[in-house]
């Protein structure tokens, strides 16, 4: 595989709107044929950064480089990006069809051509039964497609997707992203996508980015966010953690309650500072065997199953909040517990990160 | 969306044109008010005499405060009345033509047959005339324009913050005052201000409704009551304080109340 | 209730109300009018409610008449009726005074700036096709009976003509005499000439007054054709709650010395020969046409209502305003 | 939405309706209302002249109505592209020259138009020496009078739906690759239709209705529509005749309008979008 | 537990728009203070339903009864019920505090119960920074916060959410659906809620109902929902599910490609008529014990590990589409697969369920 090459990259880049800064000097890159997705909180300010990269903000400071080349000037009509925004800006005065094809007919493309690819897009998108709808005429989810549509059937070197399949049902949503990945390879668009849906992020995503209160706080491939997460933020964010909160020892070990928990420190820690460890609910082990670096004793407060998994409310004397742990059922098959046994919790030092707290 | 330079400079080029349209006659009629002579065209020197007889001629004063009342009652009337009728018509929208002839008829009648027919209506029925049949008139056509302006806001309207409010407990009246409303008003100002503008300035309907007497006589019916015998300078003299009033009012409202319609 | 008293502004003295209560006890009030025909629309759609005397002039008193709108003239209550001229008994819209009474008379001319105007103009026709330097410097009146008692006079014929092959013939003069205009205009056309806009223009007698107020260089003349005789009329509604009062005010017009103010306030004739006779020197000097002795001007004909054929005549200037 | 129907029923129709019923009569020697049946009102109207003229004056304030409404909304753009708090300033400013009066504005006029006027005073201070031109009293004139005149009432409409246009439309558009021409020309103006149809209206109905216009600023050389119904009622007294005129003109124009209100209604759709007022 | 007493009765309520049938002959209990879940494909009537309920569209059949009473005759504004809005629907010109206190000075509360009740939703919210900001200051997620406070802050009898955490995070949502639950709980508010998020429906919701193309097709509780779907689509539509197609055969059993595979058959079948049997994919074993009803051959195709399980993709003689089988990590332990691998799959009858196709 090549060298990946960097399609747009994002100097620096801040926005404010009066006093509130929206985006608070993001530099990140995008690169040639990604699907990038974008997560935050609500607020963080991912459509602000969309937004800009589409042309219609001005950042308050930084660089937009696209292909290398600065795009400040260039006017969001003639930059090869698309975005699909949130709230959908349909034409209302358009009926299904014509909304879609807008952006073919500005490329003057024959009028065959536009046909045939708005046909195909209206397919995809389960839409031809509406073509000839107005957008008031719609339902929520119709409307959201009808937004995807419009986007999609551009073929721009870069797609902006702000939230394309949140009102969708799971069923539709797996098939639009099925197409979003062929059209990533087939085609070779380049994705930004802003999802709520982190299971959408870790399977589609190439790389991901999390941002909070307009700072990016990490930027890599989901696994690695997801497996090495570099701040507690993060930590809390993407999936389920537990945390113990204590102070900062010696090199990678933090004092809780009585205890000592080894585990990596990503950013230095002075000793004695406020810090969590973390550990992901399904590294825990019910019984751990001994030589488990770290351990706990608790007690079952609740259980119950999903699907495959069977997920314990452990009170331990660590945190104020009981421990999550997920354990497989086989496991739990082989020693059952149930609610108000006492267990012992152990994990490795290798499944530990401490943070700042 | 961010505004290019070019933007910018094209709008306010087209303002300043189109306001230096809309003044430069303006700037000869207040010049025409301190014109010495009394041609209405003509300029002969300057003088501050017609300010001083403006001041003493009761009848152009009356005329001009029964103007002023005419209008603006006029006006709130048909705003209220022209607001709710566009918002019915719009909710519902699927009204039959009929309704939509009865909404547009009141401008396009001609104004001589309106006036003529109110007045036949009004002596049949022994109405004693007055300002107030000159306001009832000019209600008439006053709500079709009104109407008109509010609807074509209204064609934009999200209904749907008019059915949360209903959900939330509003009752319909609760509802418009304050949901659609506040977020109609610019339209309903436009409308207004078009209303204002039209009443402040007919003459036909007015002159056919009003009462035989000076306690109805609106500023119009005197004015075109002086072409015959010389439209003197004092009227334009009349019309610059209008103005210096109105601009003097409107500089206080904005210091006082930032505005207000404008949200 | 207060006499109510609809005329033109400014056709009175001003101080008239005034004197009139001095005089008499009655206060009234004087309410205005633009036009003729709007007073006599809203009058006519209204029964006349509301106003007790009222200025218009004759065909339009005429018209009232027949329509049943007006009062008949009570001789006894209008004693200056005396002061009339015999002339102004005998109007042809109302011999003996049944109906109406004469406020003002005058004629209908061509008013014309006489330092730019080589030759003193003498005809209609003057007017009607102008010559060269002329062209595009004049003007004619809008209302239509006027505009057609230009042609109908230049042609000859009865200002108040019906025969349709004649109207033809002066509703074709008229078209081309279009050509030539600079404006239809009865309202402004003496400032056209004070400015200089226009060079010579159709007009009333008294209002060319207006013009050679402003500049003595302005000059009225009667075309050898002749003109018409118009006369604006007081009426007193049928509809009057105070028709004594009515009459009372009529009769104080009439008065001499009243009749003579109000002649130089407004600068038009009066058929009041006391008044006439008593007007200044200087008056009469700056304005030549005052002067115009009665029986001359009686020799001319009165625009009268013509029935029928005011459907021809309002078609006729309906097309020669849509000429092009 | 009752009592408006209720004033326009009472105020409007009834009234107008007796005062239309004469065209079925016969005008009284004497300029009354002679009480017998006929159609022959209706007759006069068809003569080819009634029609010319209302094709003239139809074209005269079209003309004036495409003018103004081409400026009225290039200027309702620009005020609601203004700061929120200055839009209604100049709303205020755009009509307050239309609360002096009608006669001494087109005085006005006159005096800036007339071959004696400021305009050539301006042009020979320049130095120009030819004939003064001639811009008064012609169908330009007129025209220009008009769209003067009633150009805030565009202005007013277009504002209105303008004020409250959600800027993400046209965000997307050109976010599609319209350029910002073809953006104001597929989305921008189809959106403000309303707001234009509703100032074309008002241009076109006040200005074939208007008669000073014509008469002072066009020499009493044209006429409008407006007018010859109003000499029939006044100067010829012919109100059977006038009613006739009246209800042709009522009818012709009802059609056009609800014509166009149809098509403007289809052309813009409901345009519920929820970001127009959030 | 007492019997649950119904608080809305939909009784056969249909609704067209023009030619378009929204809703179609739906009859429904909601019972007081349940937490109910509304579930369907995109356009299926959904928000048609709501909006019906909330007084906004006149059903053009059918009665809607509310404590036994038909609500037809009740404008919106008198009825105890709120909705909130897919779209929103704020004020524009309001502030979001005024937004979310306008329904409570609807009811002339007295002012300071009214700051305190709308400060304490803006803290829930996590809006109290936004308290004074216009909508179209606010981003996505914090618009659709508003929304929501705005409904929750009434404490209706009848609560109707449409998509209601829809544009929120993961962690946001997890906090506001414990909000719900305690609102259901403590105020006793009853919950009708649109959701295209399944576990959000499985985990809150009492009962759910599936509707489709404006029928109803399934109402229960999420587990039996789950557990024992009503018809073919709901087995596909609600989580994940392998079809092997064939014809209803004798009783309970389904003539496949060669195999005959038993379950149960929950609407009767004519023999011989197009069938497909359905088993969801946490049900199959790999190398099911002997005494297994249904068993098949197949190769794996591919396989990923999605956290603890393992997900495999086998291809079989039985269905076109290759069979989708999650094991535990721990099963897979004990008998490693790799792609390309020669397999047995098997599961019991009682996971078994045979629709008409
Ligand atoms: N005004 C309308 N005119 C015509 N059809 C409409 C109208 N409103 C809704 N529909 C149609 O009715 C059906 C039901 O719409 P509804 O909004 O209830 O769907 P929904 O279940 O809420 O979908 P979503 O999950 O996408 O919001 C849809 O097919 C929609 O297209
Ligand atoms: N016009 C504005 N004025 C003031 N603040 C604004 C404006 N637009 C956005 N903001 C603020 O900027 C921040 C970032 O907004 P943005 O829309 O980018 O968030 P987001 O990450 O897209 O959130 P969400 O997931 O909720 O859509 C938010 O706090 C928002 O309130
Ligand atoms: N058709 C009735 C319209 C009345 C408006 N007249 C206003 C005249 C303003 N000069
Ligand atoms: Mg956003
Ligand atoms: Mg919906």
């Amino acid at each position: 595989m090549s060298e990946p090459r960097t399609l747009l990259a994002i100097d620096k880049v801040s926005k404010n709107f009066g006093r509130v800064t929206a985006v608070d000097g993001i530099s990140l890159d995008i690169r040639e044929n990604e699907f990038f997705a974008l997560l935050g909180p609500s607020g963080c300010g991912k459509t602000t950064l969309l937004r800009m990269l589409a042309g219609f903000e001005t950042p308050n400071g930084g660089r937009i480089l696209l292909d290398g080349r600065d795009i400040a000037k260039i006017p969001p009509n003639k930059r090869p990006v698309n975005l699909m925004f949130q709230s959908y800006a349909l034409f209302p005065h358009m009926s299904v069809r014509a909304n879609v094809s807008y952006g073919l007919e500005m490329e003057r493309l024959p009028a065959n051509e536009i046909r045939s690819r708005v046909d195909a897009i209206l397919a995809t998108t389960e839409l031809v039964a509406f073509a000839d709808r107005k957008p008031e005429q719609l339902s929520g989810g119709q409307k959201q497609r009808v937004a995807l549509a419009r986007a999609l059937v551009k073929r721009p070197r870069l797609l902006l997707l702000d939230e394309p399949l949140g009102a969708l049902d799971k069923k539709l949503r797996g098939a639009m992203q099925l197409e979003l990945k062929r059209l990533q390879h087939e085609v070779g668009i380049t994705f930004v996508i802003v999802t709520h849906d982190q299971e959408e992020s870790l399977v589609m995503a190439d790389r991901m980015a999390v941002l909070r209160d307009g700072k990016l706080l990490q930027c890599d491939t989901p696994h690695a966010v997801y497996e090495r997460p570099a701040d507690r933020f993060v930590a809390d964010f993407i999936g389920v953690m537990n945390f113990v909160p204590g102070k900062a020892a010696a090199d990678g070990v933090l004092a809780a309650n009585g205890a000592r928990i080894s585990g990596t420190v990503p950013a230095i820690l002075s000793p004695g500072a406020a810090a969590v460890a973390s550990v992901r609910p399904e590294r825990i082990r019910l019984f751990p065997p001994p030589e488990t670096a770290n351990r706990v004793a608790g007690i079952v407060e609740a259980l119950a199953y999903h699907g495959l998994d069977l997920q314990l409310h452990v009170r331990t004397a660590l945190s104020q909040k009981p421990f999550l742990v997920r354990v497989t059922a086989d496991a739990a098959d082989r020693r059952p517990v149930t609610s108000g046994d006492a267990v012992e919790l152990g994990w490795d030092a290798a499944d530990v990160r401490i943070f700042a707290d | 969306m961010t505004s290019s330079p070019a933007r910018i400079f094209g709008l306010r080029t087209t303002l300043v044109l189109v306001f230096a349209f809309l003044y430069i006659p303006i700037a000869v009629l207040v010049a025409l008010s301190f014109n010495q002579g009394g041609l209405p065209t003509v300029w002969s020197g300057f003088s501050l005499k017609w300010y001083a007889s403006l001041a003493g001629n009761a009848a152009i004063l009356s005329a001009a405060l029964n103007t002023l009342i005419v209008a603006l009652v006029s006006t709130a009337i048909a705003t209220l009345l022209g607001t709710l009728l566009a918002i019915g018509v719009e909710m519902r929208r699927q009204y039959g033509s009929g309704l939509e002839a009865l909404i547009f008829a009141p401008m396009i009648i001609p104004d001589i047959v309106l006036a003529v027919a109110l007045l036949s209506f009004f002596s049949m029925l022994d109405f004693t005339l007055g300002l107030h049949t000159i306001i009832l008139a000019h209600v008439v056509f006053n709500l079709a324009f009104v109407c008109s302006v509010v609807r074509a806001r209204l064609k934009s309207f999200d209904w749907s913050i008019v059915e949360a409010s209903a959900d939330l407990g509003a009752s319909a009246v609760t509802t418009f005052r304050r949901v659609t409303l506040p977020v109609i008003l610019p339209a309903v100002v436009a409308g207004a201000l078009l209303a204002f503008t039209l009443s402040v300035d007919e003459f036909i309907i007015a002159f056919f409704t009003a009462g035989a007497g000076r306690a109805s006589t609106t500023l119009p019916m005197q004015i075109y009551s002086m072409i015959r015998f010389g439209i003197t300078p004092e009227i334009n003299a009349l019309a610059t304080i209008v103005m210096a009033v109105s601009i003097t009012a409107l500089t206080l409202s904005q210091r006082l109340n930032r505005g207000v319609i404008g949200q | 209730a207060d006499l109510v008293i609809s005329n033109w502004d400014g056709y009175m003295a001003p101080d008239a109300m005034a004197a009139f209560k001095a005089a008499t006890g009655v206060s009234g009030e004087v309410v205005v009018h633009a036009t003729n025909e709007e007073i006599m629309g809203k009058l006519v759609a209204s029964g006349g409610k509301g106003y007790d005397v009222v200025f218009v002039s004759s065909p339009f008193a005429e018209v009232l008449n027949k329509l049943g709108l007006i009062e008949t003239i009570d001789h006894a209550k209008v004693p200056n009726l005396a002061n009339l001229y015999p002339e102004a008994a005998n109007l042809s819209h109302d011999v003996g005074n049944k109906f109406s009474v004469p406020y003002t008379w005058g004629t209908t001319g061509l008013c014309y700036r006489s330092d730019l105007v080589k030759t003193e103009p003498a005809s209609w026709n003057d007017l009607l096709a102008p010559s060269d330097a002329l062209k595009g410097k004049t003007t004619m009146l809008a209302t239509d009976r006027w505009l057609l008692a230009a042609g109908q006079l230049a042609k000859g014929y009865s200002v108040n003509e019906t025969d349709p092959a004649k109207l033809a013939e002066v509703k074709d003069l008229l078209i081309s005499a279009k050509k030539t205009l600079l404006a239809y205009d009865d309202t402004t056309f003496y400032s056209k000439l004070v400015s200089g806009e226009a060079l010579m223009v159709q007009a009333w007698d008294g209002w060319c007054n207006y013009g050679i107020a402003e500049n003595p260089q302005i000059k009225y003349t009667i075309p050898k054709e002749g003109s018409d005789l118009w006369v604006d009329t007081m009426v007193v509604m049928k509809a009057s709650a105070n028709k004594d009062a009515a009459f009372q005010f009529i009769n104080f017009m009439l008065d001499a010395k009243n009749h003579a103010w109000a002649a130089q306030n407004i600068d038009y004739k009066v058929p009041n020969k006391p008044a006439m006779e008593s007007l200044p020197a200087d008056f009469l000097a700056k304005f030549p046409n005052m002067a115009m002795p009665v029986a001359e001007l009686v020799k001319f004909e009165q625009l009268r209502d013509v029935g029928d054929a005011q459907r021809d005549y309002s078609k006729i200037v309906s097309e020669i305003k849509a000429a092009q | 939405m009752a009592p408006a129907l209720a004033w326009l029923t009472a105020l409007m129709m009834v009234p107008c309706a007796l005062v239309l019923a004469l065209a079925f009569f016969r005008r009284g020697i004497y300029g009354g209302i002679e009480y017998t049946f006929t159609l022959e009102n209706f007759g006069l109207v068809l003569d080819p002249l009634y029609a010319g003229i209302f094709l003239n004056s139809a074209r005269i304030a079209g003309t004036a109505t495409l003018i103004a409404v081409v400026i009225g909304y290039a200027a309702a753009y620009a005020i609601a592209a203004a700061p929120r708090r200055w839009q209604p300033v100049f709303l205020f400013f755009a009509v307050l020259p239309f609360w002096s009066n009608y006669l001494i504005r087109t005085y006005a006029w006159i005096v800036l138009l007339n071959r004696e006027g400021l305009i050539t005073q301006l042009l020979r201070w320049f130095g120009y020496t030819g004939e003064p031109p001639s811009m008064l009293y012609t169908e330009g004139a007129v025209i220009a009078g008009l769209v003067y005149n009633y150009l805030p009432f565009v202005i007013l409409a277009c504002y209105a739906p303008l004020s409250r246009l959600n800027p993400e439309l046209a965000e997307a558009s050109r976010d599609l690759g319209a350029s910002a021409m073809t953006t104001f020309r597929r989305v921008i103006l189809p959106l403000t239709v309303p707001g234009i149809a509703a100032g074309a209206v008002f241009v076109f109905v006040l200005s074939i209705g208007n008669f000073v216009t014509p008469a002072l600023l066009g020499g009493g050389r044209f006429q409008m529509i407006g007018n010859l119904v109003y000499d029939q009622f006044l100067t010829a007294n012919d109100w059977p005749f006038g009613a006739a005129l009246a209800m042709a003109l009522i009818a012709i124009m009802l059609l056009v309008l609800m014509a166009q209100a149809l098509a403007a209604d289809r052309a813009a759709g409901r345009i519920a979008e929820a970001k127009a007022d959030g």
